[in-house]
């Protein structure tokens, strides 16, 4: 097989993670935060199956496919948190959902 | 191989900078499954096909499509798109970037430090994923399968209506 | 037959219980019958028993019965458990029959009051409670008869609860006993821990063993077992209760405040006599506690003008006259004048209260009597005798007896201490001059009040018993140049050892001596208040005399004293602390939570945005700390 | 070189191929339809109006390519282009024979095919979407949940197969057939994966996004012109593809006695298109919530026996 840089492997789940970073910090809108965890997740997943791939070891995409369990799990209750913030609130603006303020 | 890797590398980079920038939902919803696929594609590069195929058939042809679902169902309008574009204004970036920035220098950082030996990217067949799913990790796929269960249980029952009315 | 001693105080408890239970349902008759039969029967189970065991002695002298174990941890079993010597037996025989009396007579007295069916509760309580306190084997088990009489002093002073200065009386005796208590307590601490038993013949005989004569740790205990006796005993400095304790109904006062109970201190003593031994010292303190007192107290009755109040007073000081005794070693003295004690201070309680149930509106103050010897015949008589006895006329009395071995037992102590014997023999003098004060101006000279009502035989009875046993009650005991009867002493050998006998001639000159001062005492009275010279009535109306009156009226200026010292930097403390000084520690704590609270809250915004943005940041430092170490 | 050379004959052959015979279906359809309903079909342009395909290409190409202005133009000119594109990729991992076709022997064939109908999705929900029009909307939205409920069951139809052969690769799944079709072993998964392949391509019965009769076209209302022809061409590349699929996966493939494998490969797929067009013809279209119905509560459950007893059955060998 090819051999890429290790190191240029690594950059790239860290650029995703951090990219998703900002969309959770910056976006407002519920849909996109939870489009940027996506990101989050992918990125982690694939820093799995990176270090599954050095190693040349099953495991690290056994533990992606456990990401890839979490992901959908948590997709579909985020989702339908967010269609019930939507019919409560009227918006999915998240800052609008801060009943829970101090 | 190499430039299959940094080709989809930076596409992928590129779609999910678009996907956190988009004012339109459905637009960063597509950038995002650009970036998935770009993703895949690195996994398989990688030598893991059975997670490319999954990371496609999962996130971008499930998960995804959930998203755009619901999207579509909301139906949000130019209206939303126009605010969502009022709402990312530059000093709102400059915080999380900097953030950001620092989270990317300080891991690259890490991962620079640890001297690893160049890599040899053997292809995992699926059939050891397999066997090493259903052997030492079979506990974590029952959790696995309880975090599904749980996780259909409740999105149903949150977005479940009563008398019409949720 | 002794070994039914435990139904001694098995029946007054159940009178109590049944009476209680009933809870003021019974009609009085049956509350009277209730009230006084169990008692009746304990008397006269006490005198078989009493005969019985003077007629065959068990073997030692001495008997005991255990009932049953009452807890067992450990090396810690105390036993409920009865032990019957000459002491208790004593004891028990007084308590009893003027209990029985003082109970008989009170069904009389009481009459148509509201809480009848109480009263004879608690007094069967009482009689119940000190009986225990007399024949419990064990100290852990006296302890509960000790508290139980407590209690009972502590309802009956306050059983006219309805007035507010009862219920304080009743406090302050609770309280101020409570202090002695908590002495006593302690004391029972240290004994356990240092002889490992609470059962008193064991633990003498291993105090004997194991401490040496005059140890420190003798000391400690007997000091703390004595704190307990002076609470209880009313002995300076925690004598303040009892004049106030004189709140409730006067056959209370007679039994529980002269006869019997205030007379616990004396017994725990005398029961403890051979832990005192090994502490000289302290048996010493005890002997100056009490000459201090039977001084003190006799001046304090000199002014006072409730007819009650001079009784408490006297009670005081004649209590002083026990711990005295005690002091001296001359233990059987102090039991002696312990009985005769009881049977003229209960027989002047008695008659005090009979005067004061005539008079209208129940009058105790002194001089707004007058005139009474001839119309109240019987009062007066009793009065008169148990005035006598404790003014130790000669010869013929009581009190004579038994104060007469006192003073020349201390005298005979040593001549270390002859100012024990001389404040005995002042407060001898100054006795006769208060009591016959009180004579001559209650029952001579004009008639101030009028006299409603008539006596039953319920009141004569037991005032005319109490007369004969005032009188007789010293013939068991009388000194050498009177006949030498020793039968008192005798009896009581077995407990503690023969009595040391004065040297007869200086024993007689004393004798004589102390009759004389009694005497001179009773026609000092006679001068002053039966043909008051103007010289006498303008020499009490001079200022220096008149503070003097104020001071001894207020029983010396303890309760100023006290209030001074003890009550107000008390109260001080509690006002300044009435919002709780130690809980400012923790409202402080809470206030701070509750600021940093405030501050945290700032941070809970509710946007998610927010709290994603500070996790974001605090991993980025945890990494930086884990990059940079 | 050669090699190369190979590969790259194999893949525009295999492209025209298709694209012939996806535009001849056309033709087909129509024709069987008629025969089927007992009239004639297009006849007129050519021998049995064979050439009408022509017309129509010609016709549909000359037509106005219009984008409503209302529309989301990236995303409406992106959709029918995502259609295409996912069909033909997934033919990709079919082995026509043991040499012709692309990757035939691809260790993840079923995955990718998988991941290809499962990105065919956005074909038609983008389109519904970016039409900016209620009914394309309801359309697209149709689409989406049948055919994400959908691609479940078929995946998990497939497990039977793949547990067989022990492989994902579809050249071996194939030649494990050579005793044996799985239709045999694996009867339940052929039809659970029948129906979700029909879902998948949305034809009718299961035809609800389109559904004429209540949302007007669906999410191609809007489309017009090459685009509209996209759509067209893609579906009936998917019905070849799906049909393909069945007889690679449960009807042997190549294999078949006397004749080439190629030509046996072609009439077991025509059988299966034609089988398919049949069914358009038959059978009427059940109501959205029925079809939801039955594939959650019907399919799923059967697949699930399906796999439960082949695992057990393979257990016991």
């Amino acid at each position: 097989m090819t051999t890429i840089p290790l190191d240029h492997v690594l950059i790239l789940p860290v650029l995703l993670f951090a990219l998703g970073v900002i969309g959770v910090l910056v976006r407002r809108n519920l849909v996109f935060i939870l489009m940027s965890i996506e990101i989050m997740l992918n990125a982690a997943g694939l820093m799995f199956i990176i270090a599954g791939a050095r190693w040349g070891q099953p495991d690290g995409q056994v533990m992606f496919l456990l990401v890839l369990t979490l992901a959908a799990a948590e997709v579909s209750v985020g989702l339908a948190l967010i269609i019930r913030i939507r019919h409560r609130l009227t918006t999915l603006d998240s800052d609008a959902a801060d009943l829970l303020q101090g | 191989m190499n430039a299959t890797f940094y080709l989809s590398a930076a596409i992928a980079v590129l779609s999910t900078v678009l996907v956190i920038t988009r004012a339109n939902g459905v637009h960063a919803l597509l950038y995002l499954v650009v970036s998935l696929l770009a993703v895949a594609l690195v996994f398989f590069t990688l030598g893991a096909p059975f997670a490319a195929a999954l990371e496609v058939i999962v996130y971008a042809g499930a998960i995804m499509v959930l998203f755009v679902f619901v999207v579509m169902m909301m139906n949000l309008g130019d209206a939303a798109a126009v605010r969502e574009a009022r709402w990312m204004e530059p000093k709102i970036w400059v915080g999380p970037s900097i953030l950001a920035i620092l989270l990317t220098a300080q891991l690259a950082y890490m991962l620079d430090s640890n001297t690893m030996s160049q890599p040899h990217h053997a292809i995992v067949p699926a059939r050891a994923v397999g066997i090493a799913m259903y052997g030492p990790y079979l506990l974590c796929v029952e959790l696995a399968s309880m975090l599904l269960l749980a996780a259909l249980v409740g999105a149903y029952r949150l977005a479940h209506t009563e008398h019409g009315r949720l | 037959m002794i070994h039914d001693l435990w139904l001694v105080p098995a029946f007054p408890l159940l009178g109590a219980a049944i009476l209680m239970i009933s809870a003021g349902r019974l009609p009085s008759r049956a509350v009277a019958l209730v009230g006084v039969v169990p008692v009746a029967v304990s008397a006269i189970v006490s005198a078989i028993i009493g005969i019985g065991f003077m007629a065959a002695p068990p073997s030692g002298h001495a008997f005991t019965e255990i009932l049953w174990r009452w807890i067992a941890i450990g090396g810690f079993r105390p036993a409920v458990g009865l032990y019957l010597d000459p002491l208790s037996l004593v004891m028990m025989l007084v308590v009893t029959i003027v209990g029985f009396l003082i109970l008989l007579y009170s069904t009389e007295f009481m009459a148509g009051d509201e809480g009848y069916s109480r009263f004879f509760a608690y007094m069967n309580l009482f009689v119940s409670a000190m009986l225990v306190l007399l024949l419990a084997s064990n100290l852990l088990f006296l302890y509960v008869g000790w508290e139980g009489v407590g209690l009972c002093s502590y309802l009956l002073i306050g059983f006219w609860y309805q007035d507010a200065a009862n219920g304080l009386a009743a406090r302050k005796a609770f309280i101020v006993t409570r202090i002695g208590d908590t002495g006593l307590m302690i004391g029972l601490f240290v004994l356990f821990t240092h002889l490992g038993t609470l059962d008193i013949q064991p633990l003498l005989h291993r105090a004997a063993s194991v401490w040496p004569h005059g140890s420190a740790i003798a000391s400690l205990a007997t000091a703390l077992l004595l704190i307990g006796a002076l609470g209880k005993s009313a002995q300076i400095p925690l004598q303040t209760w009892l004049p106030d304790a004189m709140a409730g109904p006067t056959p209370v006062s007679a039994l529980i405040h002269a006869a019997t109970m205030v007379t616990a201190g004396v017994y725990l003593i005398a029961r403890m006599h051979g832990l005192y031994m090994l502490a000289p010292a302290i048996q010493m303190t005890v002997a100056a506690i009490g000459a201090a007192t039977l001084f003190v107290a006799a001046f304090a009755a000199l002014n006072q003008h409730d007819i009650k109040r001079i009784l408490a007073y006297s009670t005081v000081s004649q209590i002083g006259y026990m711990f005295l005794a005690l002091g001296v070693g001359a233990w059987t003295a102090a039991i002696f004048h312990f009985m005769a004690h009881a049977f003229f201070k209960a027989l002047l309680f008695l008659a005090a209260g009979a005067i004061t149930m005539r008079l209208e509106h129940h009058e105790h103050d002194i001089f707004r009597m007058g005139g009474l010897a001839k119309k109240l015949p019987v009062a007066f008589w009793s009065f008169l005798i148990g005035s006598a006895s404790l003014a130790a006329l000669p010869l013929v009395t009581a009190g004579f007896y038994s104060k007469e071995m006192i003073l020349s037992e201390t005298w005979a102590h040593g001549g270390a201490v002859p100012i024990l014997w001389a404040a005995g023999l002042v407060t001898a003098f100054v006795t006769a001059l208060y009591i016959f004060r009180a004579v001559f101006i209650v029952f001579f000279g004009e008639a101030k009040t009028p006299i409603v009502g008539r006596y039953g035989i319920r009141i004569v009875l037991p005032l005319a018993v109490l007369s004969v046993l005032a009188v007789i009650g010293g013939f068991v005991e009388t000194p050498n140049g009177l006949g030498g009867v020793t039968i008192f002493s005798r009896f009581m050998g077995s407990v503690f050892g023969p009595a040391p006998l004065a040297a007869g001639a200086t024993e007689t000159a004393l004798l004589v001596f102390a009759s004389l001062v009694s005497l001179s005492g009773v026609g000092l009275a006679w001068l002053l208040y039966m043909r008051p010279a103007p010289r006498f009535a303008a020499w009490t109306q001079t200022p220096s005399v008149v503070a003097w009156r104020a001071f001894f009226l207020s029983g010396w200026g303890f309760d100023v004293v006290y209030d001074r010292l003890v009550v107000r930097p008390f109260l001080y403390v509690v006002r300044i602390n009435r919002h709780d000084a130690i809980d400012d520690v923790y409202t402080g704590i809470a206030e701070a939570s509750r600021g940093l609270h405030r501050l945290l809250k700032l941070t809970q915004t509710g946007r998610i945005r927010w709290y994603a943005g500070w996790l974001a940041a605090g991993s980025i430092l945890t990494i930086a700390v884990a990059v940079i170490r | 070189m050669n090699l190369i050379l190979f590969g790259l004959l194999n893949i525009v052959g295999i492209l025209l191929m298709l694209v012939i015979g996806a535009a001849l279906l056309t033709w087909i359809e129509r024709r069987l339809l008629g025969f089927w309903q007992d009239r004639r079909g297009p006849n007129r342009v050519g021998p049995f109006g064979s050439l009408q395909v022509v017309a129509d290409m010609i016709k549909i190409l000359f037509k106005q390519d219009w984008i409503p202005p209302f529309a989301d133009p990236v995303v409406f000119v992106l959709a029918p282009a995502v259609v295409m594109v996912a069909a033909l990729l997934a033919f990709a991992v079919v082995p026509v024979t043991p040499s012709i076709g692309i990757a035939g022997n691809l260790n993840i064939g079923i995955l990718f095919f998988l991941a290809m109908t499962s990105l065919s999705v956005y074909s038609v929900v983008l389109a519904g979407w970016a039409s900016n029009n209620k009914y394309s909307l309801l359309g697209g939205m149709r689409a989406a949940a049948q055919m994400v409920s959908y691609e479940v069951f078929m995946g998990l139809a497939l497990i039977g197969v793949v547990m067989l052969t022990g492989s994902f690769s579809l050249a071996d799944i194939v030649r494990a057939q050579q005793e044996l079709w799985f239709v045999v072993p694996q009867f339940l998964g052929f039809i659970v994966f029948m129906i979700a392949g029909i879902a998948e391509t949305h034809r009718l019965p299961f035809d609800l996004p389109e559904g004429e009769n209540e949302l007007g076209a669906g999410f191609h209302t809007e489309y017009s012109s090459m685009k509209f022809g996209m759509f067209f061409v893609g579906e009936y590349i998917g019905i070849i593809l799906v049909s393909a699929m069945i007889v690679i996966l449960f009807f042997g493939g190549w294999q078949g006695p006397l004749l080439p494998p190629i030509l046996w490969f072609a009439i077991k797929t025509g059988a299966f298109v034609g089988f398919f067009i049949l069914l358009r013809a038959a059978l009427p279209r059940p109501r959205y919530d029925q079809l939801m119905a039955y594939g959650w509560k019907l399919m799923l459950p059967l697949s699930l026996l399906n796999i439960a007893v082949t695992g057990a059955v393979m257990l016991t060998h």
